[in-house]
């Protein structure tokens, strides 16, 4: 049985599946915010793929970039979230409604 | 083996990068006087901005008299591309970055201006979003994007109040599930094309016919759910009210203008030669978005009891309008997104600027939100002058002639007209008149009823400092006298979209 | 026959391991997950040939993002069980599966677009870290630099968020207050 | 010539900001001064203009600067004095160079001085900008600038409740109407390409008829709201909460006017389309009667006579809907003059008054306010139309205009207004300053106005006299411009007869007005009736209850009929679908503000549901195309 790119595409889109159900799902700030990065691993091994099969590297660049961009979110990210803990001592984001309407 | 890589230099065009660097070396600067002195005051890292965007600036005017004489300029491995596009919205973005960072010199001290990281990041952000719209590779859009965003979330959340943090929070927990989207479409396209350039995606599709017409549908959706998130069209929209309240004034002025401008000039570039190469679906999903984000977003407007989650809820319609121009796609509706543009900025600076300079430290005992209406209750009364101004720029926002607005809404209508989307247009003219009523109320507020609270009155004013002033000025000079300005504004920017071919 | 399998089986392991991590309520256990999760798709790399791009996921994902995330979790005390509101489930995962399964509608079917050509083609005789490498200096030149400036940025924000300036809000305080303030801090 | 053009234009202007530099100070005398002293320049400039027009000039066309042209949308900034412009020039200057002297004394003891000049000056300015302009787009500025100043205006006692209830509703329906008028522009800009009056009307004749009938309704629309006609009427008689003169200038000389001057501008239009004109006329004939008859049982002064602008704005939309533009033009001009007289005389009866509005607690001001008695009766004398004041020549040119078409019910109903309008006017001109006073109950000791207000007023008295003898000057004036003709009735017996009929009916309605209100014993109605209790005293005070039997069977359903016009029809109906429509979009603004709520995960499950929403389209049409063989194979199948 030939693997091919579709059944790559296939698992990127099954875990982007996933991520988008922890971003959903996740009260948790923190645990929110590793669904996020599933949501951009799983668009890695689509690009890795892609750029296997067509054998161009411009895949495995965007994939290159898309882990900078994911770290340096983190960063903001885990920044963000001292601060808030800081004040509120807790990450629960719904905690977190004081602007409505 | 490989070969050795040779480059001649020329050929390179260096100068197409200098527009972006001269922030990034600006921003460097001051970290770097920040580490040698520290506890300087504010106004001079205000200077040292406005100094740099200013140089930026006439670098922008260079590489627009070489476009000129030149047309489009590809630089440094064909990543730059320097169009008409590219350089009317970098003009638009420095020059309303140059307008909007004055107002950190309020006579109040606010957490963010006492520490020179806030400059820093605002000029890395701008150079962020001038390397968004001076790029056709996915890549490159994406990293500025990614620069400019992640400087945003921290200006907000420097602002350093409970509402700036959620706001910060919430915006940057959506813009990560809109960097998932992005560059998820990207992927389909890239799988279909084997391209992340524009010019090439664009090309390859021609050429097959869209025969993948369902790939090239998924990520079309992928890419316009993460740009409908920065350009806030509903549903994804729903940072925006949230995040206005939460970032000071200043800020969120700046927010409805810059990040928006160049989100529209990506989308303008992407959806285009989509919509032109035939393909109604395209341009149906955009009109529905187009409509029911003018329409909703106005409603919302209705109902908000603070001026500045109106003011959000109306930028957010504003949006939706000059999203009309994207689907319309032809040069004179992309003439009118950008004079539009040109003319809400005015305009909502000074909106904008006016709820700054009634800025409050802290909330008063049984005060709900920043900038209630009751805040401008009877404001004619205490301060003529301020009611007046306030005025004018609502009825500039609600398309009032001869205020700033009404040419970008008239010229944006009659595009939409020519073009024959007779029922859009009359769903535009529609809303226009909806939204005069909520612009209105606060007119009311201003000048027909009594103040709720006297607390008020020395509040409004209070942020008031020589440069606040200087700036409403000129917002207020930009708004009335703009239509001695549209007609030359309109035949340049006309000039610069026609010669790039959009 | 090998491709197969090993395909077959990283990605069940992959699916697994963020599956548990999503769902997982004790944050310990998702932060492991996630990590197995990230180490298991370098496997995917390696045999699609993407060798610095395993390396790279194994460093900077294993290594740096979650030792970030795991002081992260140290310092937020999550590492005991999470209680968590749960949202109306149907509705989240009725839209994940609608998400996925749509996607996979289009996704699963061949491409028939015939003219794609490779920009920049991988070389077999030459390894795939030097061709990275001169990819990336000479077209993704800018990007590469523009993402160092993004990292600078990154810092940045990260130093001035969780540092000690914003424990007070200058932005609250009135201006005696701050007079009072930038006294002490010169004692 | 240009000089005097731009010298009308800007001088109110420079008045405006002028007085604009001082708004937030105390009242300063010289503000008001300077203000009408530049006024008064325009109004100078304008008759210089008018000369030089009615000696045969040219007529003089500037094109100040170009707004905007490109992709096909050209709007100069041009202005035009032509025969029929330098017309309404010369009214708009003039009464609001009275108005503005007059206002130096109405707004004596007004603290907020400045501010009403500012106002006052920058809504002459954009009438002037209206009646001038040479395109559409010029007007629409103005007809907005006009809107606006007049909220202000309205408004200008905001501390009032119901003024700023007033403004706003002035200027909510201003913006509804001016949406149909924005529509009418577009489908002119869109099928002839150009916006300039001369371009635009020698295209019309090559558009198809449907067209033209839909740009003629949607600018009809827009002249419905800024001159008030039925349904949208019901701010004009409200807009009365603002200070008399703004009255005077807004409500009775000029801005509701510029519906009219609209349609007459627009002539070659409507040339081409007499179905639309026809009904133009019919609905200003029934607004002309429909406002006549609330203006009879109405008990607010100001009220009555803004009632009876309604009705006059009818009589002109009835002559310009029949094609006699001429006719309509003339008798605007005539109409500004007597009735900003009787509003400004109102002015000087309410200042008198400490402003009280209702008629029965007056009388006898005659006595005290003599000039103020002469000015309005001659005024009322005008609006009834009696020989040989203004308001003759006008109204009967209306009335043989409609007798000549052969429309003989508007004729007949016109013909009942003009009694109507001579009963109202003098039962107020007789409640007001005869009978015995009233007024001593209530502790007012009325005084006549400043004599430099009364010096004021008298340009526009002399006008309300004499204004009627230029009507031929006036046709010669204006007969190239307008295609005017001449309505002849061909028998001197029919003609004769007519007029001295209508003056018969009219005189009638005058002394049956003086009859029943200027006698003496007037109550203020109270609502509470001490009837004696003799029959034949009931009787002979009842006059043999032949009053009784009209008032039962005449007037009675005739009043009934009113106040179900002004009750039901005014207030449920048309307010109603106003707040109706308001109601549905803010309750659907707060029944969905739920989406708001502030949630994080609300949030991000929006962005999904869009994404879904997206996918699901995408999907669709990717399958549909992938499958696109089959679908059409298994249609076929179907039979389809």
């Amino acid at each position: 049985m030939e693997i091919g790119l579709n059944h790559y595409l296939v698992l990127a889109t099954i875990l982007f599946g996933i991520g988008l159900y922890g971003v959903m799902r996740r009260k948790n700030l923190l645990m929110l915010f590793f669904a996020t990065e599933i949501l951009l691993n799983s668009v890695n091994i689509g690009f890795a793929a892609i750029s296997h099969y067509y054998a161009d590297l411009t895949g495995q660049m965007f994939a290159f970039f898309v882990i900078a961009i994911a770290a340096s979110e983190v960063a903001v990210g885990l920044g963000l979230l001292i601060v808030w803990y800081k004040r509120h001592n807790s990450i629960d984001l719904d905690e977190m409604s004081v602007m409505r309407g | 083996m490989l070969e050795p890589v040779n480059v001649s230099l020329e050929s390179l065009n260096l100068m197409t990068l200098a527009p972006m660097l001269i922030p990034i070396v600006g921003a460097l600067l001051i970290l770097v006087v920040d580490l040698f002195k520290s506890n300087i005051d504010k106004s001079l890292y205000v200077m040292l901005s406005i100094l740099f965007l200013f140089t930026d600036f006439m670098a922008l005017a260079g590489s627009s008299s070489a476009f000129m004489q030149n047309g489009t300029l590809l630089g440094l491995f064909d990543v730059m591309l320097v169009d008409g596009l590219a350089i009317v919205s970098q003009f638009i973005i420095v020059v309303a970055s140059m307008l909007f960072i004055p107002l950190a010199l309020t006579s109040k001290r606010f957490h963010e201006f006492s520490y020179p990281e806030f400059f820093a990041l605002f000029l890395f952000m701008i150079a962020g979003f001038q390397f968004m719209v001076a790029t056709d590779n996915l890549i490159l859009i994406f990293v500025g994007l990614e620069t400019a965003s992640l400087s945003l979330y921290t200006l907000i959340a420097m602002h350093n109040r409970e509402k700036s943090f959620e706001a910060a929070v919430k915006y940057f927990t959506m813009g990560a599930l809109a960097a998932g989207f992005y560059s998820f479409g990207s992927m389909i396209f890239y799988a279909v094309t084997g391209s992340v350039e524009i010019n090439q995606i664009a090309t390859v599709l021609v050429a097959n016919g869209f025969s993948d017409i369902g790939f090239v549908m998924v990520g079309f959706a992928f890419i316009l759910a993460s740009f409908a998130f920065k350009l806030s069209l509903v549903p994804f929209h729903t940072w925006a009210p949230d995040v206005y309240e939460g970032s000071s004034a200043a800020m969120a002025g700046y927010m409805s203008i810059v990040p928006k401008i160049a989100a529209f000039i990506v989308a303008m570039r992407f959806f285009e030669f989509l919509i032109h190469s035939g393909l109604v679906w395209v341009e149906a999903i955009l009109y529905v978005f187009v409509v029911v984000t003018m329409t909703a977003a106005n409603l919302w407007a209705l109902v908000q009891t603070d001026v500045k989650r109106m003011l959000a809820y109306s930028s957010i319609s504003h949006a939706g309008f000059a999203m009309a121009a994207v689907m319309i796609g032809t040069t004179q509706a992309n003439t009118a997104l950008l004079l539009y543009w040109v003319l809400f900025t005015f305009t909502n600076l000074g909106s904008f600027s006016m709820l700054w300079i009634s800025r409050q430290k802290k909330m008063l005992p049984g005060q709900n939100s920043d900038h209630s209406y009751e805040k401008f209750a009877g404001l004619v009364q205490s301060s003529p002058m301020a009611a007046t101004i306030m005025a004018l720029f609502m009825l500039s926002l609600a398309g009032v002639p001869p205020f700033a607005l009404f040419w970008g809404k008239m010229y944006l209508i009659s595009a939409a007209v020519t073009s024959g989307y007779t029922v859009l247009a009359l769903i535009m003219a529609l809303n226009s008149a909806i939204a005069g009523y909520y612009y209105l109320k606060l007119i009311v507020y201003m000048f027909m009823k009594d103040p709720v609270d006297s607390r008020y009155e020395k509040v409004i004013g209070s942020n008031l400092s020589l440069s606040l002033k200087t700036i409403i000025g000129i917002a207020a000079v930009g708004t009335i006298f703009a239509f001695i300005a549209v007609d030359p504004l309109l035949q340049a920017i006309g000039g610069f979209v026609y010669n790039s071919g959009y | 026959m090998f491709e197969a399998i090993s395909f077959y089986l990283f990605s069940f392991l992959v699916i697994a391991s963020f599956w548990v991590a999503v769902t997982t309520s004790q944050a310990l256990y998702a932060l492991t997950a996630l990590a197995a999760g990230m180490i298991l798709i370098s496997g995917f790399y390696f045999t699609l040939g993407a060798d610095f791009l395993g390396a790279i996921q194994i460093i900077v994902y294993s290594g740096a993002v979650l030792a970030l995330y795991a002081f992260g979790m140290m310092f937020f005390d999550t590492t005991r069980e999470v209680k968590e509101k749960k949202p109306n489930k149907a509705i989240v995962t009725t839209l994940a599966v609608l998400a996925a399964v749509l996607t996979v509608a289009i996704v699963a079917a061949p491409i028939v677009s015939q003219n794609i050509v490779a920009l920049y083609p991988s070389v077999e005789s030459v390894g795939n870290t030097q061709q990275i490498g001169v990819v990336l200096f000479t077209k993704y030149l800018v990007p590469f630099e523009v993402a160092a400036v993004m990292l600078l940025v990154a810092m940045i924000a990260g130093i001035v968020l969780a540092g000690k300036k914003m424990d007070i809000s200058l932005t609250k305080l009135s201006e005696s207050e701050i007079e009072k303030q930038n006294a002490e801090e010169l004692v | 010539m240009e000089k005097y053009l731009y010298i009308a234009l800007f001088a109110p202007l420079v008045s405006s900001l002028f007085s604009a530099l001082f708004t937030a100070q105390k009242k300063k005398q010289f503000v008001g001064v300077i203000a009408s002293l530049l006024i008064f320049t325009a109004f100078a400039s304008s008759t210089v203009l008018l000369v030089h027009i009615l000696n045969g000039g040219e007529p003089i066309h500037v094109t100040l600067m170009t707004w905007m042209a490109t992709g096909g949308l050209n709007i100069p900034f041009g202005f035009v004095v032509d025969e029929v412009s330098v017309v309404m020039m010369m009214v708009v200057t003039l009464v609001s160079t009275v108005v503005h002297i007059y206002s130096n004394g109405y707004m004596d003891h007004d603290k907020s001085f400045n501010r009403f000049f500012a106002w006052l000056s920058a809504f002459v300015f954009s009438m002037m900008v209206l009646v001038m302009s040479d395109n559409y787009a010029g007007l629409f500025i103005g007809w907005e600038g006009v809107g606006l100043c007049s909220w202000g205006l309205i408004g200008f006692w905001y501390n009032k409740e119901s003024a700023t209830w007033a403004a706003n509703e002035a200027f909510i329906m201003n913006r509804i109407a001016d949406l149909g008028m924005l529509i009418g522009l577009f489908l002119v800009y869109w099928n002839t390409g150009t916006l300039q009056y001369e371009e635009a009307f020698a295209a019309f004749p090559g558009l198809d008829h449907a067209t033209l009938v839909w740009i003629g309704i949607f600018l009809f629309i827009g002249a419905m709201g800024k001159s008030a006609q039925f349904p949208l009427h019901t701010w004009l008689a409200d807009a009365m909460e603002g200070p008399t003169p703004v009255s005077a200038l807004i409500h009775a000389a000029t801005m509701v006017t510029a519906g009219v001057y609209l349609v007459i501008r627009s002539h070659p239009l409507y040339d081409l389309i007499p179905n639309v004109g026809l009904f133009i006329a019919s609905l200003g004939a029934f607004v002309a009667i429909f406002a006549a008859s609330m203006a009879l049982v109405n008990r607010d002064m100001k009220r009555i006579i803004a009632y009876s602008t309604l009705s006059q704005l009818g009589y002109m939309f009835a002559a310009a809907g029949l094609g006699a533009y001429w006719v309509a033009l003339f008798h605007l001009m005539a109409h500004a003059f007597f009735k900003a007289l009787l509003f400004l005389g109102a002015g000087n009866v309410m200042h008198a008054m400490h402003d009280e509005l209702d008629p029965f607690k007056m009388g006898a001001l005659k006595e005290k306010m003599k000039w103020t008695w002469i000015m309005m009766t001659i005024a009322s004398f005008a609006l009834a139309g009696v020989f040989p004041l203004a308001g003759f020549y006008s109204k009967d040119a209306i009335l043989e205009v409609g007798f000549v078409e052969h429309h003989y019910i508007i004729y007949t109903v016109l013909l009942v207004t003009a009694g109507l309008t001579a009963f109202y006017s003098f039962r107020l001109v007789a409640l007001i300053f005869h009978g015995e006073d009233r007024y001593t109950l209530f502790g007012i000791h009325p005084h006549e106005a400043y004599k430099f207000m009364l010096w004021a007023m008298s340009p526009l008295l002399i006008l309300a006299i004499i204004a009627g003898a230029f009507q031929h000057t006036f046709f010669e004036l204006v007969e190239e411009a307008l295609n005017a003709v001449h309505y002849h009735i061909h028998s001197h017996v029919t003609l004769w007869i007519m007029i001295i009929g209508t003056q018969a009916f009219v005189l009638a309605s005058i002394f049956y007005a003086y009859k029943k209100y200027a006698r003496k014993g007037i109550k203020v109605p109270d609502g509470t009736s001490e009837t004696e209790q003799s029959f034949l005293y009931k009787l002979l005070y009842n006059q043999y209850y032949i009053p009784y039997f009209y008032d039962e069977y005449f007037v009675k359903p005739y009043r009934e009929l009113s106040s179900i016009f002004w009750k039901k029809v005014d207030l449920k109906v048309v307010d109603a679908t106003v707040d109706g429509i308001a109601k549905v979009l803010y309750s659907t603004g707060s029944a969905t503000r739920g989406m708001q709520s502030g949630n994080l995960s609300t949030m991000l499950r929006w962005m999904v549901v869009g994404l879904v929403v997206l996918l699901m389209i995408a999907v669709a049409v990717g399958l549909a195309a992938r499958y696109s063989a089959e679908l059409s194979q298994f249609l076929a199948g179907l039979g389809v």
